[in-house]
């Protein structure tokens, strides 16, 4: 019979209020194979784990049940205090007495009798519980970042920094991401291009770090610490090696018109194209949806003038597999369109435009190289309309949540405008101002008090167009509610921030948990927000929520800091719940008939063939074996085969089937 | 209501299910995360076609289903879970003793 | 039906077969299966309606596999388990001649492929008498279905001829033979009577191939066949996916589609 | 031919009478949707007509499938055994075939031979035997080859023998004497009817002594695995069985209480003689089929002098792939050694 003991811990109120701790103790005693039971009003502190240590010395303890909160909290906790006191971490449970017992009931004899019966639950379980040891896994020590954008960037700098090898997958043809299209940035205007681009080609530079620009992840198998990366280099139709990036494919290019997504649909670029001057790497891209040759089979100009005939028309996308230790994901965000503005006219009025629009139109880079024109008819506009939360914080646009950056950029729209017209009449219409990082509010009051951009409190409710103005229908709630006309000859609407293209796609991809918005889930938004649920994939940046600049670099130094610390051991000790499949002597073997029913319902291909020989070298027969290394430790397998040959580790057929007995 | 905790839906066997009955429970709640949403990526699409064929099966042999629930609830939804429990506590009192099973369990012995 | 027994005697005379696995006459008007290893065991060799027993059950066995290559005279049933049986690799390509017999016709297959052709040809066809009962079962409700079964169990005695019978059993270890833990009392009691059947029934949903065997072979007359064929049945219903039809395992409860659908789950 | 007398329709639905007021119930092969099987009977006119033998055999009466040996709950730092009574009711069996009345022979022979089964006895004490003779046997039967016959009144308390307008009885034990000093007058004086006339005529098939004799040689034979081919290792033989004694304990237990449970068992499971290192003395089904024929016709002999088989047929009828018993002995008595 084994030697158990039995810890009920008050948990402060949480238990003791409604449980009569000293009773449950009192009661635990004559559960057989118990030979210490105690109370204790704070377990999981360090005098509480100190007495459960010397009790187990004391008492020769070889099973341990703590009666205290979710395994969720303290399980690690109570089994690390457990080992350091000699028995097996895993012959220590938890009956979680609080989410299960005392929140959900009152106080009185049936909870309390509860309590006493959940423990008695998991001291059957103890009793069938066997000693694990840590399965011991190798790590690659080569860390992704998918998304180039500013996050992307940090990630891989700090990680490459800390001595380890970095991919870094960007799907467009050059890293940079969105703030790469801005203009300047708040709350210093610095120029974006200048903070920026340095780091682009630091990172481009960086011997630990390897680019993979218009490439994107397909599959990801394995777990931490020994993933296998599955990308697709989409064929760029061009040698990188032997491109220079002089630009003359560029400017023989005939085909001109089609329209710039860098710019937003502002301006147009060739069918080879760089997306911007800075562009790293800075080798063209065909469009092979607009290019000519693609279209009829003539043209080749570019390939003509190529001084080192770089172009490759027939290039194939090319899938290469990666070994990789950590994912960091930094997949950054994009903007709703204009067109999801029914009341603004479903984004036909062409001087209707979103954030990322004006910053084109104010970046010197940009269409008009920084000068204010309206698209319309390139007119400089004398009267710009900015709405602040447009879309966001708006249950019908299916966007209820805060955008967080628009207030910022609004106020630098708006002070921009006025440095580059003065004569200009600049107004913003909000519900309220946002302003709560460093020197934000502060920005804010220099646009209010020094550009005069006229903030006015309230909603712009419709849009139309009358000989060349945009008539702007808002009120004044500060002002009684009073309407307030404006002809405008410019609107520009802070759209909603949301979560990138196809960002629910790459989440399954790589098994990671995402909200209803499509931002990946992190695994605590306290405690833990650059880790996700699954063991060894990172955060950083706009992907999880809106973020602005500072705080998408800070994640990503944060990810980057979980990486090189997960890459700081030679190997990784994972949780032994792994399922085993039985063995047994000859000439059984095991129970297991090798009907392999059980690999269809593994999800990490866990399970592989093992052949069992005669001496003659002849197969006796085929049994399934679980790779340690590979099992999760989901069950689904134990559950799905047939003979019961393979059981869980920590959640045994015996385990579970002692618990029932209990119940 | 007593808990059995699980790692995952994939983990649960229609015969825990069956020995929760054979030990006198009078209605069953079995719940996991959403289809989607399995930290195990799909441990609960296999339970989910589990549960189809077993609740058929437990119809065809005239068990009373509706002791049994089936439900699919996040680690996030606590208020969901608790009001699940609230509505199956009472729906099964409502409904009594499983007299019907629990009379089989004795049977047949001399 | 002299064909198919002509074609067996050729194989085990050229000895391309160690054995033949047919049917011969038994007691009264009953057919037994008979494993013909000489010439002289091949004369007792019939073929007619009355031959219905799934031989398959036999070609998982250790001791037939000893023999080596067998010829077995397969009824669609028969085809269908070890089909099924090679899905489940049980059995390898050309371990087994496989002489199908369907309404006279003989056509003889040695693998996997040649049988998945051959079985794609015909439907499978639920047959009257089952499909009727499996109605009248549907038509009860929830306490006559209950009634109907503690009656028909109460009977059963665990003899076990059902799970031995049936092809798709061919586990050296069954669950029932599991006693750490006891999953399902050994005990032919009430409540071990019906785990028994119900754990049976789950096992044989998506790889039952219908042949009715366990019905036949109960001594005691329990319509067991009911509840595998209704199982096989759901499933085709649920999944659209029928045992005994594909060489690659094609298993119901070991894949599943994000979208199946269904209606309880709240 | 002791005390033979005549028993009409009328005189027997007065003894079903009579036995009832005595408290007594009655079981008698009845119809049970197209089976016939054993059940309580009120009237003569409730048994079956023109029926061979029912599936099960009458074993069940005095061991049952399952039954409770003993049951005890654990409470803090003890545990309250309770022994279990046998619930055991004063029984007469009717219309019982003369070859299963024999079996309850061998039956006792094993729950006797050194420990006294409480259970068993307990319900034979109870247990009254009426046999009916048989009128008609078919291929399966062999009782007349184990020493046995259509008509053999051993195992009978009363053996009954239809003739025209009722029964011949024969009255053959104390309990059958018993049954009679109930209701005298309701059986006439006997006329001496010959009734190997009347029964069944059942041809010996193989001669018993001789294969007996012949089996300790035949251990290592090949007949018995080639025979075995097509057994499908079930427990259907062995459950229909008059004389199969074989039976497992289970112990039902949970943290609580538990019970301790006798249930039947069957020689020719792959697992009856399973060893816990996994080795299996029996491995294959031909030596599971050789033992169950060597245990009735060759150890019961040896150990009680009587065989453990009556020839009722009962297991050819009730095997899915037809293992005919009297078949089997036949090619195996005409083994050569």
């Amino acid at each position: 019979m084994s030697r158990i003991g039995v810890f009920t811990c008050h948990c402060g109120e949480n238990i003791g209020a409604t449980v009569d701790c000293v009773k449950v103790a009192e009661m635990c005693k004559d559960i057989p194979g118990v030979v210490h039971s105690v109370e204790y009003k704070y377990m999981c502190s360090d005098p509480g784990q100190r007495q459960m240590q010397e009790a187990i010395k004391e008492h020769k303890l070889d099973g341990v049940v703590v009666a205290a909160c979710s395994p969720r909290m303290h399980e690690p906790t109570f089994r690390r205090a457990a080992g350091d006191a000699g028995i097996n971490p895993y012959m220590c449970e938890m009956a979680n007495l609080r989410e299960h017992c005392s929140w959900v009931h009152e106080k009185g004899e049936a909870t309390t009798q509860k309590a006493a019966d959940l423990i008695r639950v998991l001291v059957e379980k103890v009793k069938h519980n066997e000693p694990l040891h840590p399965i011991k896994v190798p790590v690659t020590r080569t860390a992704m970042v998918i998304g180039g954008g500013v996050g992307g960037i940090q990630v891989a700098l700090d990680i490459a920094n800390g001595g380890h090898k970095v991919v870094l997958v960007e799907k467009s043809p050059s890293i940079g991401g969105h703030m790469s299209q801005l203009s300047e940035t708040f709350p210093t205007l610095d120029c974006s291009q200048c903070i920026l681009t340095p780091r682009m080609v630091e990172a481009a530079q960086h011997p630990n770090i390897t680019l993979m620009t218009y490439s994107e992840v397909e599959k990801v198998d394995g777990f931490i610490g020994n993933f296998k990366v599955t990308v697709r280099k989409k064929a760029r139709k061009l040698d990188e090696h032997l491109c220079t990036g002089c630009g003359l494919c560029i400017q023989k290019c005939p085909n001109k018109k089609i329209s710039d997504e860098f710019n937003e649909g502002l301006g147009t670029r060739t069918a080879i194209y760089v997306p911007f001057p800075q562009a790293v790497p800075n080798k063209p891209v065909i469009d092979t949806l607009n290019c000519t040759y693609y279209k009829t089979g003539k043209c080749k100009v570019c390939e003509k003038m190529c001084p080192t005939n770089a172009i490759r028309f027939d290039q194939e996308d090319e899938l290469v597999t990666l070994d990789i230790g950590a994912i960091v994901l930094a997949t950054g965000f994009k903007l709703m369109k204009t067109d999801a503005f029914p009341e603004y006219g479903y984004g036909k009025h062409k001087d209707i435009i979103d954030g990322m629009q004006f910053e084109r139109l104010a970046s010197a880079s940009g269409p008009t190289s920084g000068v204010m024109k309206r698209p319309s008819d390139g007119r400089s506009p004398e009267t710009v309309v900015f709405i602040a939360c447009s879309g966001s914080r708006d249950r019908a646009k299916g966007v209820p949540y805060c955008s967080k950056i628009c207030c910022m950029y609004t106020a630098k729209h708006a002070m921009l405008y006025k440095h580059k017209v003065h004569s200009g009449k600049a107004y913003v219409f909000y519900m309220d101002i946002r302003a709560a990082g460093k020197d934000y509010d502060e920005f804010v009051r220099r646009a209010i008090e020094e550009d005069e951009v006229k903030y006015i409190r309230g909603r712009v409710s419709k849009i139309y167009e009358e000989d060349g103005k945009l008539i702007v229908m808002g009120a004044d709630t500060l002002m009684g509610g009073e309407p307030v006309v404006i002809k405008a000859d410019m609107v520009v609407l802070a759209t909603a921030v949301q979560s990138n293209d196809r960002s629910e796609e790459l989440a399954q991809t790589l098994h990671v948990s995402y909200d209803s918005y499509g931002f990946f889930a992190e695994a605590h938004p306290k405690l833990r927000p650059v880790e996700t649920n699954t063991a060894g994939i990172f955060l950083a940046g706009a992907c999880q929520a809106p973020r602005d600049i500072p705080e998408t670099v800070a994640q990503a130094s944060g990810a980057a800091a979980k990486v090189v610390g997960l890459f700081s051991n030679e190997e990784l000790t994972r949780e032994p719940i792994v399922a085993v499949v039985n063995r047994q002597a000859a000439p059984v073997y095991s129970t297991c008939v090798g009907c392999f029913i059980c690999q269809g319902a593994c999800p990490y291909q866990a399970i592989e063939q093992e052949e069992i020989m005669a001496r003659s070298g002849e197969v006796i027969m085929t049994l399934a074996r679980i790779n340690p290394g590979l099992c999760q430790g989901c069950g689904t397998c134990v559950a799905t085969c047939r003979t019961k040959a393979i059981d869980l580790q920590g959640f045994s057929n015996e385990q579970l089937y002692a618990e029932l007995m209990t119940l | 209501m007593r808990v059995l905790r699980v790692p995952c839906t994939g983990r649960i066997d229609y015969m825990m299910v069956l020995k929760a009955l054979h030990k006198g429970a009078d209605g069953v709640i079995v719940s996991g995360c959403h289809p989607n949403d399995c930290h195990y990526t799909s441990g609960n699409y296999h339970a989910r076609r589990r549960w189809m064929v077993f609740k058929k099966m437990m119809e065809v042999m005239g068990v009373d289903m509706r002791r049994i629930t089936f439900s699919w609830v996040s680690a996030a939804e606590g208020a969901r879970w608790a009001q699940l429990v609230n509505e199956v506590t009472d729906q099964v009192r409502a409904l009594g003793p499983y007299t019907e099973f629990r009379q089989v369990i004795g049977a047949g012995i001399e | 039906m002299e064909a198919v027994i002509q074609r067996a005697k050729e194989l085990l005379e050229q000895g391309e077969v160690k054995a033949v696995l047919g049917y011969a006459k038994g007691t009264g008007s009953a057919r037994r299966p008979h494993f013909a290893r000489q010439a002289g065991q091949l004369d007792k060799l019939v073929m007619d309606e009355a031959c219905v027993q799934n031989l398959a059950v036999y070609v998982t066995k250790h001791e037939v596999k000893k023999l080596g290559k067998v010829a077995v005279v397969a009824l669609p049933v028969t085809q269908r388990a070890i089909l099924q049986l090679m899905a489940e690799r049980q059995l390898r390509d050309g371990s087994l001649a496989i002489l199908a017999v369907d309404d006279g016709a003989v056509k003889e297959l040695d693998s996997a492929s040649a049988l998945e052709e051959h079985l794609a040809l015909k439907a499978q066809v639920l047959n009257a008498k089952d499909k009727a009962s499996l109605a009248d079962l549907e038509a009860m409700d929830q306490g006559q279905r209950w009634a109907y079964w503690q009656k028909e169990l109460s009977r059963c005695m665990k003899c076990y001829a059902c799970r031995n019978t049936c092809p798709m059993c061919y586990c050296d270890h069954c669950t029932m033979d599991c006693n750490r833990p006891q999953w399902v009392p050994v005990a032919s009691h009430g409540i071990g009577n019906l785990e028994y059947h119900m754990v049976r029934t789950m096992h044989l949903a998506g790889r039952c191939v219908e042949c009715g065997d366990c019905g036949r072979a109960c001594p005691v007359g329990i319509p067991v066949h009911l509840l595998t064929i209704g199982a096989e049945e759901t499933v085709h219903e649920l999944f659209g996916q029928r045992a005994g039809h594909k060489a690659k395992l094609d298993y119901a409860l070991s894949t599943f589609k994000t979208d199946d659908k269904e209606s309880f789950i709240r | 031919m002791a005390n033979t007398y005549n028993l009409s329709h009328e005189s027997l639905k007065g003894l079903f009478g009579s036995l009832r007021r005595d408290g007594r119930r009655i079981l008698a092969p009845v119809d049970a949707a197209g089976r016939v099987e054993l059940g309580e009977v009120e009237a003569p006119s409730q048994v079956a007509a023109d029926y061979l033998q029912t599936i099960l055999s009458a074993k069940e009466v005095a061991f049952p499938k399952v039954e409770r040996l003993l049951s005890y709950t654990i409470a803090p730092g003890r545990v309250d055994l309770k022994d279990a009574e046998p619930r055991a009711l004063p029984t007469v069996l009717f219309g019982v075939r003369p070859c299963e009345a024999k079996a309850f022979g061998a039956l006792d022979a094993v729950f006797n031979w050194d420990y006294r089964d409480k259970f068993f006895n307990a319900r034979m004490e109870q247990l009254a035997v009426i046999g009916l003779s048989c009128t008609k046997a078919d291929e399966a039967c062999f009782c007349t080859s184990v020493g046995g016959g259509p008509a053999d009144a051993t195992g009978s308390d009363i053996l009954l023998t239809p003739i025209e307008g009722g029964y011949l009885a024969e009255v053959c034990t104390e309990k059958g004497a018993a049954i009679r000093a109930l209701a005298p007058d309701l059986f006439r004086p006997g006329n001496g009817v010959d009734k190997a006339a009347i029964a069944a005529k059942v041809q010996q098939a193989f001669d018993q002594p001789a294969l007996t004799s012949q089996l300790p040689g035949m251990f290592e034979n090949e007949v018995w695995a080639d025979q075995a081919l097509r057994c499908i290792g079930c427990g259907a033989c062995a459950f229909v069985c008059p004389t199969c004694v074989c039976f497992d304990i289970q112990e039902e237990a949970d943290p609580k209480k538990g019970e301790r449970l006798r249930c039947w068992d069957s020689c020719g499971f792959h697992q009856f003689t399973l060893h816990a290192s996994g080795h299996n003395p029996r491995e294959v089904q031909g030596a599971r089929w050789r033992q169950r024929v060597y245990h009735k016709f060759s150890y019961y002999p040896e150990r009680y002098d009587m065989l453990g088989c009556v020839g009722c047929g009962k297991c050819t009828r009730a095997c899915p792939v037809d293992m005919n018993l009297k078949e089997h002995l036949i090619e195996a008595a005409g083994v050569k050694a």
